[in-house]
């Protein structure tokens, strides 16, 4: 028993992962979560890609290995404050309640684009324009219907909303709304194989292990129609389907297309947690981000001892990547714990 | 000149090794943003003239990139600099400022009598 | 490319080629536009490396033109074919040697679909049969007259007067090679050399002293493409695929063209012709134009044959300059003396071309 | 004695001024265009000329415009201007006095205490001398003024004074000395002869232990030097505004205004300009962007001199603030269009391609959304909704995506290409059959009432909502909503309209006023009029905007352009809806369809 107690802000996959790590090897662990269960947004999600592991599954094996005796969860905690005081990390809930440690990590993850920031995407304002965050809502529901509680025929999915965008204020990359496009419209024509699926796209990054096989297969195996062109409008028609407009580019021609439900691929934001708490601390970095030391070696540690970072609270990642990232983090945080003795 | 009633053609390849690209350097020095298009076609979707003509904001962008200026100054008179596509820019490039810069140069070309 | 791995192309482009006993077929353009080439040819298998070779007055066209304008069927092709062979077969010869890349192309093809497709020979029988009351039997190898030059190219260097060096500098002479496309290209393996470099004429010119010039466009078509010259609408479209070639070719300064194919020897010649009367532009630096030899002029050439003798005088750009730079000896005065002796007149001057 | 040679600088200058002033004004006469020459035609024996009169003593003498804005500023330049001017007229007739003769010749006022050395001759010196010591006091405080001014600006609530040329320097060198030097030569010529009152007396006094027999010559010498330095330099320099603005003042009372050519009348606009640098803390692009080389000071400068590059040309919004701001009152925007000017192709046809289709059934209204508004959608269906709500029957003109209206191309100069598009959108609207044209976007709005001539009545959204509710058309449920309101600028300033939206949203919810509002308020900085600045450049202007429209933390910014809508909702900081959004959230019942 070491008893040096660590804080970890944030319940999703980086901070169950990391907290998993840190209790097997007999550190004392915090983990606040703001919502009332574990899991953060796979919570929401049917499958993950590239391999539609079934994501509940996933996500109780997550929970299940940080159901530990070292490690204390509370739920439904909001935090406002967190700040250093000498060696110790010292943490202000809504209800004020006070909580101390000896090392911070932050795992506050992101928040999905929000697309009615778009208006000319329609999101919100018509009908059977949905994000892909309800696409795998309705997904788990076990169908995907319109409004007008009809199976769509066609559907269309647009990619980078909110991402690679300057007048959002988005210049990265999202890095992961592409596969997981491919693998919305697979899980999609699975469900409805006489459905016709199209893709909009500016750049199909697929540089993931497998990721570039689940392309193809998407329109070898379930022949979706990729389109390269980013739609700039959508309308709705007299008959409640959502009329698009873009370009081919590739054919150079103006396209329309007359769609029965739109689904916008929104990117990875920072989230409000991420913001606040990265702020107060002095390592907000762009776009609302956390800010570690340095991406290629030290990627963990902040410009403060003792606070660590893990997850999409630094960029976006996939669910892969930030799994790996939690248990690199909590190594640093060790190796630290082990310095201050 | 012999005439036989034929004309030798005229390559349709774009000849990186011939083409005057300078004129490109005098478009993003006037209008920097021009760089940032990732040639998605936003624009042209949105356009009231891509829908009625063969005019189309990104391709005229990279002809005008390419240095392929032939034809080009007539299809950039059909813009009507509404600027819908300046809006719909997600990489903010200043659409109109480049369609009316890719004019007064082009203009200014041709009043200088040079090849284009 | 290095040498070596030019080399490890060649190697996989090896091909049987017969060593005597040869079945000759005229090429349509050959015959009508250079016919001195395929004289020399006859004479220098007979004479100089003494081989029988069948010369048959009775031949005739293998339909290629007409097959690659789009207006001759495949079926007509094979029994036309067909019939050559059976020409071939009464000559009791089995190595048959048409003079024109185009045919080559065209008999490779024919016998290619006659081994996958053996119907298609029996339809062929029966065709030629109910039309011309003949049988044929297959050649054992087909070659085309290059690849036999240049399977022979060692023995003939011993023969050669001159070299392709230029005798004031001392210096191989600068050669463009031009395989012909339907000598390689469509079926590579029946070339010496494949289609990416093919060996045939290249080998020739290294043996006997030449340099070869890898110029970006080497592979690209001479620009003749068939109904693309042939149909007076294409026409400029023929033209600038030859221009392409020569604006590659320019800055090599090439001594002249070799060229392999009937057609492609006629359009690298004349359309240089034609680029300078109609926009006034010529590939040298004295406004004469590249000078286009086709393989068999250059053996004769260099074995001493007088120019005049083997059609050097037919060509539209002029070929002194290859023969003062060898330093073959030849006079002017018989240029335009015909094989009776007596002055033929000379040809109209072009207004741009210096000739 | 009535004469020197010391008062040669000041009669060469003198000459030297009218001369170049006569031929300028000549030659701007000249060149006036047709409308102004019928509109002077018509006014000049009219009451106007009179009202011209008036406004050319408030203006180019009291400057009761500045002294509105700032009371400092307007000061120091009543006190030079008038000031000097009453110098000159009183010192006239103190002349007239001493010499009794009104014809006199003209140096004897201006240099008047070195002529009148015998001050008993006549009775009026006290009073005179009195009246002559206080007009200068009151004009050098004018100059200590201007020198702070240049020295400390911000003291004087201006944030940033021009960058002159040196032709100005020189200028406002030469007039800076005119002062304090008539104010020495006179106080020596009084410490000699005595003809001085208390300031020029005390002054002389003070002096006493000088050599002031051998300075008082050189002193008049330098007095007469500078204010012909300075005559020579006004035509060329700033000060040309001096007689300038008097001809405008008159022009423009007669009905003349800035035409699509330039004109005599842009030469005297151009002359007429100050370079006082007020538009310089009225433009966004300085405050919000630092930008501040473009300001129509500099613009103006450049265009008189034809120095006058692209980048400056282009570089604006055409918001109109300046327009506002200018204590001259000068076309600054018409100005910047009419340079912007490209060259014509006559005969020659753009748009051809547009084969946009005519309204076939009966209907009360055109609706002409805009381009920018099928990029807000919501606009459009709101409107829709309010229509329908209305009872109103309407033919939705560009549904399909019409032609633009035109406005754009004229702002960026391209006119021919903008007449074809407001001639086939006339044919349009014409055979409609409609009685009346409501548009949803402020340009095409503004280009409507300007730029086209239509037999019925135009109508911006927010205009015609609140005719509806006026007609009991429309009736909105009231709410807690705490709104602010963004003027666009060519719905405000361009168009004049305020208090149409202001009376829809106070029946909606509780409407806060902002700090820059109405003829004030700020540009978003969407402006298609400028394609000079990139948008990290808009962002800053929208920011600083939104700072200023979002200090009461209001749940809603209402605007009512699509433009501004769009540009203040890529910043996510606020909720920002168009009128008409607002409006058919909140109609309160359904009234019965009409037709």
């Amino acid at each position: 028993m070491s008893g040096k107690k660590i804080i970890i802000i944030g319940g999703g996959p980086a901070g169950l992962e990391a907290a998993s790590h840190l209790a097997r090897q007999n550190y004392q662990v915090t983990i606040l979560e703001k919502e009332s269960e574990t899991g953060g947004h796979i919570k929401n999600d049917m499958t993950l890609f590239p391999d539609f592991a079934d994501a509940q599954e996933v996500r109780k094996g997550l929970s299940d290995r940080a159901n530990h005796p070292n490690i204390e969860l509370k739920t439904g905690i909001c935090i406002n404050e967190l700040v250093q005081e000498g060696n110790q990390w010292r943490i202000k809930s809504d209800n004020n309640e006070a909580i101390t440690g000896d090392a911070v990590l932050l795992a506050t993850g992101f928040e999905p684009f929000d697309a009615r920031r778009k208006e000319e995407l329609g999101y919100g304002i018509y009908n059977n324009i949905i994000t892909s965050v309800d696409f795998e809502t309705k997904l788990k529901e076990g169908k995907i219907l319109t409004t007008e509680g009809n199976i769509p025929q066609r559907i269309a999915f647009l990619n980078c909303v909110g991402s690679r965008d300057e007048k959002t204020g988005n210049n990265y990359c999202s890095r992961v709304c592409c596969v997981n496009g491919v693998k919305l419209a697979i899980s999609f024509k699975e469900l409805y194989p006489a459905a016709e699926a199209y893709f909009f796209y500016i750049d199909m990054r697929m540089n993931g292990q497998q990721y570039e096989e689940l392309y193809r297969t998407s329109q070898e195996k379930y022949g979706v129609t990729y389109i390269r062109g980013r739609i700039s409008e959508a309308a709705a028609t007299f008959d409640h389907k959502i009329q698009l407009k873009s370009e081919d580019t590739l054919a150079g021609l103006p396209l329309k297309l007359t769609v029965d439900m739109l689904v916008l691929l929104v990117g990875i934001e920072s989230s409000k947690s991420t913001r606040l708490l990265a702020g107060q601390n002095n390592i907000r970095g762009n776009y609302g981000f956390a800010e570690s030391l340095g991406v290629n070696r030290n990627d963990y540690q902040t410009t403060k001892e003792g606070l660590f970072l893990a997850g999409t609270c630094k960029r976006p990642l996939s669910f892969q990547e930030t799994i790996a990232d939690a248990g690199a983090a909590a190594i640093q945080i060790m190796d630290y714990l082990e310095k201050v003795k | 000149m012999k005439d036989w009633g034929y004309k030798i053609s005229i390559p349709r390849i774009i000849d990186l090794d011939r083409s005057d690209t300078s004129l490109y350097k005098q478009l993003v020095s006037k209008v920097p943003s021009a760089m940032k298009c990732i040639m998605c076609g936003a624009c042209s979707a949105t356009c009231t003239a891509s829908n009625h003509t063969t005019f189309s904001f990104r391709h005229c962008h990279i002809l005008f990139k390419r240095g392929q200026y032939s034809r080009l100054s007539d299809e950039l008179d059909k813009c009507m600099l509404c600027g819908k596509c300046n809006l719909v820019c997600t990489q903010g490039v200043n659409t109109r400022a480049v369609i009316s810069t890719m004019r007064l140069i082009l203009s200014d070309m041709n009043n200088r009598n040079i090849a284009l | 490319m290095g040498m070596e791995i030019k080399k490890q192309y060649w190697n996989e482009y090896q091909k049987e080629i017969a060593q005597d006993d040869y079945f000759y077929e005229r090429s349509c353009i050959r015959q009508t536009f250079f016919p001195g080439s395929e004289a020399t040819f006859l004479n220098i298998l007979r004479d100089e490396l003494g081989k029988k070779i069948v010369d048959d007055p009775k031949i005739h066209t293998c339909t290629g033109i007409g097959y690659h304008s789009d207006i001759v069927p495949f079926d007509t092709t094979m029994t036309i074919c067909a019939r050559l062979f059976s020409l071939m077969n009464g000559a009791g010869l089995k190595n048959y040697v048409p003079s024109c890349v185009t045919s080559f192309g065209i008999f490779n093809e024919v016998l290619d679909t006659w081994k996958h497709y053996p119907e298609e020979l029996e339809k062929t029988r029966v065709n030629l049969r109910k039309a011309t009351g003949r049988e044929f039997e297959v050649p054992d190898n087909i070659a085309h007259p290059s690849d036999i030059i240049y399977n022979f190219r060692k023995q003939l260097k011993l023969k050669m007067k001159y070299q392709l060096v230029n005798r004031k500098t001392g210096k191989p002479l600068k050669v463009v090679e031009h395989i012909g496309c339907h000598y390689s290209k469509i079926f590579a393996e029946k070339s010496i050399g494949g289609a990416e470099f093919p060996h045939v004429l290249a080998g020739m010119i290294e043996e006997w002293g030449g340099e070869v010039v890898d110029y970006p466009e080497r592979r690209h078509c001479c620009g003749f493409g068939f109904r693309n010259y042939l149909v007076m609408a294409n026409r400029g479209y023929s033209v600038a695929n030859s221009k392409k070639k020569f604006e590659s070719m320019k800055p090599y300064k090439p001594d002249f063209i070799l060229t392999n194919c009937p057609g492609c020897a006629m359009f690298m010649d004349r359309w240089q012709y034609t680029i300078a009367e109609m926009e006034g532009t010529t590939y040298d630096e004295n406004g004469k134009g590249i000078p286009v030899l086709t393989y068999e002029e250059m053996t004769g050439m260099l074995l001493g044959y007088n120019p005049w003798d083997i059609g050097m005088q037919v060509h539209q750009v002029q070929t002194e300059s290859i023969l003062d730079k060898i330093g073959i000896d030849y006079n002017p005065q018989d240029k335009y003396v015909g094989v009776s002796g007596m002055f033929l007149g000379e040809p109209e001057k072009p207004t741009n071309l210096v000739v | 004695m009535n004469f020197d040679p010391l008062v040669i600088p000041f009669l060469a200058g003198t000459f030297f001024l009218l001369i170049v002033i006569s031929v300028k004004y000549f030659n701007w006469i000249h060149k006036l265009d047709a409308n102004q020459v019928a509109a002077i035609r018509k006014n000049i024996f009219s009451i106007h000329t009179i009202k011209a009169i008036n406004e050319i003593f408030h203006e180019s003498l009291l400057h009761r415009k500045i002294y509105r804005k700032n009371r400092l500023l307007g000061y120091m330049h009543m006190s030079l201007a008038f000031g000097w001017f009453l110098m000159i007229v009183v010192g006239k007739i103190e002349s007239l006095f001493y010499y009794g003769s009104f014809y006199d010749r003209p140096w004897l006022g201006i240099f008047f205490k070195y002529f009148a050395r015998t001050p008993h001759h006549y009775f009026m010196i006290i009073p005179f001398s009195f009246i002559m010591d206080l007009l200068l006091l009151v004009t050098l405080s004018g100059v200590v003024l201007a020198i702070f001014k240049r020295i400390r600006s911000r003291s004087l609530g201006i944030k940033k004074t021009t960058n002159h040329i040196l032709l100005d320097r020189i200028a406002l060198t030469s007039l800076w000395w005119i002062f304090p030097l008539r104010l020495l030569a006179e106080s020596t010529t009084a410490q000699l002869t005595g003809n001085g009152s208390f300031l020029t007396g005390t002054v002389g006094m003070l002096m006493a232990h000088l050599p002031v027999e051998h300075i008082e010559l050189p002193l008049w010498w330098a007095y007469s030097i500078c204010i012909g330095v300075f005559f020579i330099a006004m035509p060329f320099s700033r000060y040309m505004h001096i007689p300038t603005e008097i001809v405008l003042i008159l022009l423009r009372n007669w009905g003349a205004r800035e035409g699509e050519q330039h004109s005599g009348y842009t030469d005297i606009q151009l002359n007429t300009c100050s370079r006082c640098g007020i538009c310089i803390d009225a433009c966004p692009l300085d405050f919000a962007a630092q930008i501040n080389t473009v300001q129509p000071v500099y613009f103006i400068r450049d265009t008189r001199y034809n120095h006058l590059t692209q980048e400056v040309a282009d570089n604006c919004l055409l918001c109109g603030r300046c327009v506002e701001a200018c204590p001259v009152g000068l076309e600054l925007t018409a100005i910047r269009q009419q340079v912007r000017q490209k060259a014509e192709t006559p005969g020659k046809h753009y748009f051809e391609y547009n084969k946009a289709r005519e309204n076939t059934k009966k209907v009360d209204i055109v609706y002409f959304a805009g381009c920018m508004s099928h990029l807000t959608p919501s606009i459009i269906i709101s409107m829709k909704e309010i229509f329908k709500q209305a009872g109103i029957s309407y033919w939705f003109m560009d549904e399909e995506k019409g032609l633009c209206c035109g406005r754009p191309l004229r702002q960026q100069g391209y006119l021919q290409q903008s007449k074809e598009l407001v001639l086939k959108n006339t044919q349009l609207i014409h055979s409609s059959g409609a009685k009346m044209l409501v548009t949803s976007c402020p340009i095409c709005y503004h280009s409507f009432k300007e730029e086209y001539s239509l037999d019925i009545p135009v109508m911006h959204h927010s205009e015609y909502i609140d005719m509806l509710m006026n007609e009991k058309k429309l009736d909105l449920a009231p709410s807690d909503l705490e709104m602010v309101y963004h003027d666009p600028c060519e719905l405000g300033r361009n168009c004049g309209m305020y208090d149409s939206p202001r009376h829809v949203l106070n029946k909606i919810g509780h409407l806060t006023p902002v700090e820059s509002e109405k003829e004030k308020s700020l540009c978003c900085g969407g402006s298609i009029s400028n394609m000079a600045i990139e948008y990290d450049v808009q962002s800053k202007i929208r920011n600083n905007a939104l700072e200023v429209l979002t200090a009461s933390q209001p749940d809603v910014l209402v605007t009512a352009c699509p433009l501004c809508k769009k540009t203040f909702g890529q910043n996510g900081k606020v909720k920002v809806m168009d009128i008409a959004e607002i409006v058919a959230g909140n109609i309160k019942n359904r009234f019965p369809q009409i037709i």
